[in-house]
C-alpha cells in the first residue's frame, strides 16, 4: 500500500534519513549475523553491532524524538519516520534492543530524573548493552511465580535467585530485574530494580538452543548488593511497571528506535516466493505446484490481513475495541511466521537439511535456522496458548481458565 | 496513487454504520424469517423452498437512499465510495437479513462499469427497484465469459442459473454471446420469453433461481462484456466478504457468550480451552477477512491497479473463514446449535453458501498467485 | 484390501447372504430414505423399512447368531457375515437399530430370562421399535448429570422427568431409560429401566434439526408407572450397564447385526472421487485441481489409515494398549466424515447450494445433507471435545481436565 | 493375491520387536551423540559438523543378523518380510540412533530387485557392509531416471548429492545414464575417483554428503535401472516412514509425560486443554502412519500390485506426521524443549529430515491420486 504524503520537514527528514543510510550502509560480516538481536552471541558479532548502533544514534536515527537532557535529539514525530528509513534500508538491527525497547521506555515513564540522565545516553549508544530478568526456571508462562528474592538491609536489597532465557547477558552491563519483596502477595510482592551485571554475585552461564546458538543465558544471583535508588518506582509496584512496559512493548519501544530485527514479514514471504520460483524439483519449480502455491497464498493472504489489521486498529468504529487486535499481534506475527518457515522447509525438500555455514544451503541456510527461531516467538513472552487464554477472557469475556 | 490510512472511513461512514445497525436491530429478519418458512422443515417431501422477502423493509431502505448509494452522481445516486457500501453489505451480513440489497449493489457496480449505456437502468435502482446478475451457466463457472446464451437480433436464448435473490428482482442483468463476443444486456424480470425456476437452496435467508431465456427480448448496454464484468468482480467479490464478515462475527460473539453462560461439569464451557480456545480463533478468522475486506473496498475506490489481487484475498480468507466459523460456531454450541430452533443454523447455512459464491478459496488464491 | 479365506460353511452361508439379498433387493423409495435410521421421520418410510427388517429376519440376516430360544438363527460365527454381505450390497439400513444395536446386547448381558423372551423376538422383527433415553436438556456432555427420577411406590417405579436427542421417539414402543434413584451419589444414583412409551405419562415431541428432519425428539415423562420387572440390573447398577453397552457399541451391536447406514466411509469418498472427476468449473474438472485433489487424497489417506488401525488393533504388540485405537474410531470417524463432507460442499461449488429435492441437486443433494448430519457424529454420544479428554486421561494418562 | 489380516506379524515379528527395542534402549545412543557433537553447536563459525557413528554397536547390529534379515537366501541372507524390516526401521526411529542401517536396508531393496548381478554386492550386506544410494542430483529430484551422472566404457563421472549416512557406508549404488538410459551401478565408496563432500546437515543422527565421481570404475548391477529403482521404491519409502512412526511415537510419550510432571499455574500442565489435546492429535497422527506403514510393508510382501499406492500414503502421512509432531512437541515443552540439551529437538530434527526425504507429503499424495 503506498502511504499518504509527509509533510515538508517530515519528507525532508526521510530524505535525509534514506542518504545517510545509503552512504553509511556497513560492510557485510565475515560470517552470518544472527537473524535476530536476541541471539547475539559472538564477540565478533558483538563489536560489529556496537559500532553500528553507535553510529546509528550520532546520527540521529535513535532516540530521536528524546529530549536532548537525556541524551535524546529532541525531535518530535520523526522516530517514526527514521524507524521506518532504517527498517526498509535492510541494514543491521540494533543490539541493544531490550535497552532501547524496555529500559528506555520503562525509565522515561517509571525513572527518577537521576536515573534517566545516568541510564538513557549509554542505552543510546550501546556503551551499555542491557538485559532483561524477568522468566525464571520453573516458572514458564506463570510470570508472576517468580521466586528471586530482595530482602530490605539498610540503604541496599540483598538479591538471591535466579533467571533463564536472558538474552544478551554476557554482553549485558546491566539487567530489569524483577524479584520478590513480598511472599505473600504474588502480584503486589514483586518490586522492580535495575542490576549492575557486574557484581561478583552475578554468573552467567550461556544456555544453548536447538539452533545452537548461545544468545540465552542463565543468570545466577547471590547475595548482589543493589542499593535503594535503583528500585524503580514504588516497593511492590514491580508487576505494575514490567506490565506497562510490556503490554506497550512495540509501541512504545518504536519510541526510542528500537529494531531487533531487520526483516519485515512482507520482505520474508516475497523472498520465500521468490525461492519457491527459483527452486526446481522432479521437472518442475515448485512455485509451479499448485497445492504449494496454494500455501504460499495462504500464508501472504494471512500477512496482509496482519498489515491490514494495524491499520484498521487505528479507526474506532472498524477495530472492534480498542484492545482487540492490539492483542492479536504477537500470536498472529509468531504463528503465521512459524507456518511460512515450516513451509519454506517443505518447498526446500532435500536441501531443507542444508544448515547455516553450508556451501550449498539456500539462502544462506536462513529458513532451517529462522523455522527453529520461530518458537522464541510461540513460547516465549507468553506462549501462544497464553495469548489465547487472554484474547478470550480478556477481549471475548470469556471465564477465566485458571 | 495513494490510499488513505483510514480505508476513507470518516464521519458519514460512522453515522452510516450506527444507523444500517440500529435498521437491522429494529427488524428482527430472522423472526420474520421463521414466520414465513415454518412448518416447511421436512427435506424429503416438496420440491421447492417459499423464499422470504419483507417488501416493507426494501420500500424503508430505499427511502434511506441505500439503493441510491453506490449509483453515479451522473445517474442520479449520491456516489459514495465502496468502502461505503461495505458497511451495508457488513449489516445485513451481521443480521442474515434476507434482501436483495447485496445483489442490486452488485449489480449497481457492474452497470456503473458498462458506463452511460445503462444509466436509465441505474436510475430504476435509485427509485427502488432490485436487481441481480444472471452471468453464471448450470455448471456454476463464473469467469466473465462463461455464459452460455445466445443473443440473436438482440432477443436472448438461453438459461443463467444460480441467480441469487431471482425471486425479489425486478430486473436482470444478463451475459449473453453474439458470435462469440461476450455482451451485457439489461431486461425486466417480467418480459416475456423469461421463465424461472426456483431452486430448493439450503440457505433459508437468500433465494436462487434458473431464469431460461427463449427468446427475451432486451437491451445491450455493454458490447465488451467480459471487460465490463472483470472490472466489476473485485467489487461484487468484496461485498459478498463483507457480508461473511459480518455474520461470522455474530456466530463468533454469539459462541463467546453462549461459552460464557452454558455450563458443564459445574463450569461455564468457556472455561475449557477446547471452547476457548477455537472461539478465539473464529475471531482471528473474522478479523482478518474483515481487514481484507475494508483493504479490497478501499483499493477498488482508490487504487485501481490493486483491486483485483486485494479483492481476490478478501474473498479466499472470507470464504475460509465462512466455513471455519460455521463449523466452530454449530459445535461448539453442541446439541442446541444443531436444532432447527436456533439461529446459529440460519447463519451456518448463510456462510456456507457465501463460501461458495463466485469462487472458493482455492480458486481465488489461485488467482491472486498470478499477480505475485 | 482382499481378505483371508472363508470356512467352507461360511463360504456357503456368504453365498446364500449374497443371492438372498440379490433377488430380494427392495425398490426405491418414492422419496429418498435418511442417511441413518436415526433421522427416519415420515409414515411412509417407516412401514417401507419396517416391512424391509422383518423380512431379512426372516431370512437369517439378524439375531443369525442368537439363541433359537429368543427368537434367533442359532449359528455361531455367521452374523458377521451376513453384516458385512448386508453393507455390500447396499440395501437399506435396518431401522430398529437402538433395538438391535443398544437393547438386544444390554438385555442378553443384563436381562433377566422373561425380558429376553418377552423383548427380543420383536426387537429383531422391528414389530417393536425402540429408543434410547439417555439424555437430558442441559445434560450435554455430562450424561451422568441426569435428573429424571425413579421413585419406588410399592411393587412399581414412579418416573418422572424429560429426556432429549431421542431418535425413533415418535414410533418406539419402548425405551432404554436411565433414571436417578439417589439424588446422592452422581454415577451410583442412576438405575436402568425399560419404559412403555404408550403408558399415558408419555408425551413425544419433535425436535427439528439443522437439515429440517425431525427424527429427534424430546420426551416428557409425567408420573410414568414402571412394574420393577421392567429394572434392568440392580438398583444403582445403570450406569454401569449403560457404559457396558455404548462402549462395545460397534462390536456388540454387530451381534445381532444392527445396521444403522448403508454406506462404508470408502463408499463415501469413493463416490466423491467420481463426482469431483465428474464436476466442471471454470473449464476443468475439481479433480483436474491439484490442490482439491490433494484435499481429497488427504482424506483419503485418513480414511484407509483408520481401516487400517482397526486391523492393527487385533496385534497386541503393534496396537500401543488394547483400548488406544478402539477408544479413537467415534473421534477420527465423525470427524473425517466431516472434513470429508465440507470438502464436498467445496467441490460442488454453486451446486453445493441446491438442497435434497431439488431436481438439479448432485448425487440428489446428500453432501449438503450429509455434511450437517456430520455433526450428530462430532456432538453426540460424548463430543469430539471429550473423546479427546478420554484418550488423553485413558489411554496416555494425563491428568483430568474436570 | 490375499493380504493376512495380522500383516504377517507373527511369533518372530514380536521377538525381533522386543530384542530390537532392548538392544536400543541398552545403547543410550544420545548419550553417545552428545559427547561426540559436543562444543559443535555454535552455527555461525565453520563449515562442517561431526557426523556420529558407534561403530561397536553396528558390529552387534551385524551379529544379530539385522543386515542379513532383508537379504533373500539365494544371496546367503534370511530373506525375511519386509514387515519384519520396518520392525527394525521403527526401533531406530524410536531410538534416534545414528545407524547406517535404514540406509543398508533401503539398498537391501534397490540390490533385491536387481536380481542376480547384484548377488555379491548383498553378500556383502550379509557380512556387514554398510550401504547407501547415490541416486538423487543437486536439485533433490528423487524420480527413478533423476540422475545426472554419465557413464562411459563402465566409468562413472558426475555428482549425487543427498546420499544419506555416506561417512558410514563401504559401499554405493549408484543411478548413472549410458547414452540416456538409467542403469544402476556399484563401486566401494573408497573408489579411487570417488570424493565424498559432507553436508553441514541440521539433523544430528544422521550424516549425508555430495558424492562426485571422476571417471570411477564401477559394477553395472542393473541395465534398466529406472525399473529397478521403481521397483524398490516402495520398500525404500515405507521404510523412511516407519522410522517416523517410531520417532513420533517417542515424541508423542515424551510429551505426555511431561504435560504429567510440569505444572503451571498450580497444576499439572497436561489438564490444559491446550496442551492435552494436542497431544492426542499427535498420537491419531502417529497412529494413522503406523499403520499405513504396516499395510504398506505387507502389500509389498503379498499384494504387489498394491505396493505402490499403500506406499505413497505411508509417505505422504509420515511427512504430515513428522511436521505436526517435532512441531508439537517443542511447542509444548515450552522453552526447556528448546534447548541443546533436551532430546525432544534430537527427535525434532530427525523428524524435519525425514519429512523430505524421497518426496514430501503433497508430492506423495499426487502420485497416490494416480492409482484412484
Amino acid at each position: 500500500m503506498s502511504i499518504s504524503k509527509d509533510s515538508k520537514e517530515q519528507s525532508e527528514f526521510r530524505e535525509y534519513c534514506r542518504s545517510w543510510l545509503e552512504e553509511n550502509r556497513p560492510p557485510p560480516t565475515e560470517f552470518p549475523l544472527p537473524q535476530a538481536a536476541y541471539e547475539v552471541m559472538t564477540e565478533d558479532h558483538r563489536s560489529y553491532l556496537v559500532d553500528w548502533q553507535a553510529r546509528c544514534y550520532e546520527a540521529g536515527l535513535i532516540a530521536t524524538d528524546v529530549d536532548k537532557e537525556y541524551g535524546g535529539h529532541g525531535h518530535d514525530g520523526f522516530q517514526i519516520i527514521a524507524s521506518n528509513e532504517v527498517r526498509k534500508a535492510g541494514v543491521p538491527y540494533f543490539i541493544n534492543w531490550i535497552g532501547l525497547g524496555m529500559a528506555a521506555p520503562t525509565l522515561l515513564i517509571h525513572g527518577t530524573e537521576e536515573q534517566k540522565q545516568q541510564f538513557l545516553p549509554p542505552i543510546f549508544s550501546a556503551e551499555d548493552i542491557w538485559c532483561q530478568g524477568f522468566s525464571e526456571p520453573g516458572a514458564g508462562s506463570d510470570l508472576a511465580s517468580l521466586q528471586t528474592s530482595a530482602v530490605k538491609d539498610g540503604d541496599n536489597w540483598l538479591i538471591n535467585g535466579s533467571k533463564v532465557w536472558t538474552s544478551l547477558g554476557h554482553f549485558a552491563r546491566w539487567m530489569l530485574l524483577l524479584a520478590r519483596t513480598d511472599k505473600q502477595d504474588k502480584y503486589n510482592g514483586i518490586t522492580y530494580f535495575l542490576c549492575p551485571m557486574e557484581h561478583p554475585g552475578v554468573t552467567v552461564k550461556p544456555i544453548h538452543k536447538m539452533t545452537g546458538e548461545s544468545g540465552f543465558n542463565e543468570v545466577f544471583l547471590e547475595d548482589v548488593t543493589i542499593p535503594d535508588d535503583l528500585r524503580v518506582d514504588a516497593i511492590g509496584a514491580g508487576w505494575k511497571v514490567a506490565m506497562s512496559t510490556l503490554t506497550v512493548e512495540r509501541g512504545a519501544a518504536q519510541g526510542v528506535g528500537a529494531i531487533a530485527s531487520s526483516e519485515s514479514p512482507f520482505a520474508a514471504i516475497e523472498q520465500l516466493i521468490e525461492t519457491a520460483k527459483t527452486t526446481t524439483r522432479n521437472g518442475r519449480t515448485l512455485w509451479e505446484d499448485p497445492t504449494i502455491r496454494d500455501r504460499i497464498l495462504k500464508v501472504y493472504e494471512r500477512t496482509e490481513a496482519s498489515t491490514q489489521s494495524a491499520r484498521r486498529a487505528r479507526i474506532n468504529a472498524l477495530n472492534g475495541g480498542a484492545m482487540r487486535i492490539p492483542l492479536q499481534g504477537k500470536l498472529n506475527g509468531s504463528e503465521i511466521g512459524q507456518e511460512m518457515h515450516q513451509l519454506a522447509m517443505t518447498i526446500l525438500g532435500p536441501a531443507a537439511s542444508l544448515y547455516i555455514g553450508d556451501t550449498n544451503a539456500v539462502d544462506n541456510g536462513r529458513w532451517a535456522l529462522g523455522y527453529m527461531n520461530t518458537y522464541t516467538g510461540t513460547i516465549s513472552g507468553g506462549s501462544s496458548e497464553i495469548q489465547r487464554n487472554i484474547l478470550g477472557e480478556r477481549v471475548l469475556g470469556m471465564p477465566k481458565t485458571k | 496513487m495513494a490510499q488513505p490510512k483510514d480505508f476513507g472511513f470518516g464521519e458519514e461512514q460512522v453515522m452510516l454504520q450506527e444507523a444500517a445497525r440500529r435498521f437491522c436491530d429494529d427488524k428482527q429478519p430472522l423472526t420474520a424469517l421463521r414466520q414465513a418458512t415454518a412448518g416447511s422443515e421436512d427435506p424429503y417431501h416438496g420440491k421447492d423452498r417459499p423464499g422470504h422477502f419483507d417488501a416493507a423493509a426494501w420500500q424503508e431502505m430505499v427511502e434511506l437512499g441505500w439503493t441510491a448509494l453506490a449509483v453515479p452522481e451522473s445517474a442520479g445516486g449520491v456516489g459514495m465510495s465502496l468502502v461505503t457500501a461495505v458497511i451495508l453489505a457488513e449489516e445485513i451480513g451481521r443480521a442474515a437479513m434476507p434482501t436483495p440489497l447485496t445483489s442490486t449493489l452488485q449489480t449497481t457496480y457492474v452497470l456503473k462499469a458498462a458506463g452511460s449505456p445503462a444509466n436509465n437502468w441505474l436510475a430504476r435502482i435509485v427509485e427502488g427497484q432490485a436487481a441481480s446478475l444472471a452471468i453464471q451457466p448450470h455448471d456454476g463457472s463464473h469467469l466473465p465469459d462463461s455464459t452460455t446464451i445466445v443473443v440473436k437480433d438482440g432477443r436472448l436464448s438461453g438459461t443463467a442459473s444460480f441467480v441469487q435473490d431471482v425471486q425479489k428482482t425486478d430486473f436482470l442483468v444478463v451475459a449473453a454471446k453474439e458470435s462469440g463476443q461476450t455482451k451485457l444486456y439489461a431486461l425486466n424480470t417480467a418480459t416475456e420469453g423469461v421463465s424461472v425456476q426456483f431452486d430448493k437452496i439450503v440457505d433459508l435467508t437468500r433465494d436462487q433461481g434458473r431464469v431460461t431465456f427463449d427468446g427475451a427480448a432486451a437491451e445491450c448496454i455493454a458490447e465488451d462484456g467480459a471487460k465490463v464484468l472483470a472490472a466489476a468482480m473485485p467489487a461484487i467479490l468484496t461485498l459478498i466478504a463483507a457480508d461473511v464478515a459480518g455474520g461470522c462475527e455474530w456466530l463468533m460473539q454469539a459462541t463467546a457468550e453462549y461459552a460464557s453462560v452454558r455450563t458443564q461439569f459445574d463450569r461455564p464451557i468457556g472455561f475449557f480451552q477446547a471452547v476457548k480456545h477455537p472461539i478465539v480463533n473464529m475471531m482471528i478468522a473474522a478479523d482478518e477477512t474483515r481487514s481484507l475486506v475494508y483493504n479490497a473496498a478501499c483499493a477498488y475506490d482508490t487504487e485501481p491497479e490493486k483491486a483485483a489481487l486485494a479483492a481476490h484475498l478478501a474473498k479466499s480468507s472470507a470464504a475460509d473463514t465462512a466455513e471455519f466459523c460455521a463449523n466452530r460456531s454449530t459445535q461448539l454450541h453442541g446439541g442446541i446449535g444443531f436444532t432447527w430452533e436456533h439461529d446459529v443454523q440460519i447463519y451456518h447455512k448463510r456462510q456456507l453458501h457465501s463460501k461458495q459464491l463466485y469462487g472458493d478459496a482455492v480458486w481465488h488464491r489461485e488467482q491472486a498467485a498470478s499477480y505475485l
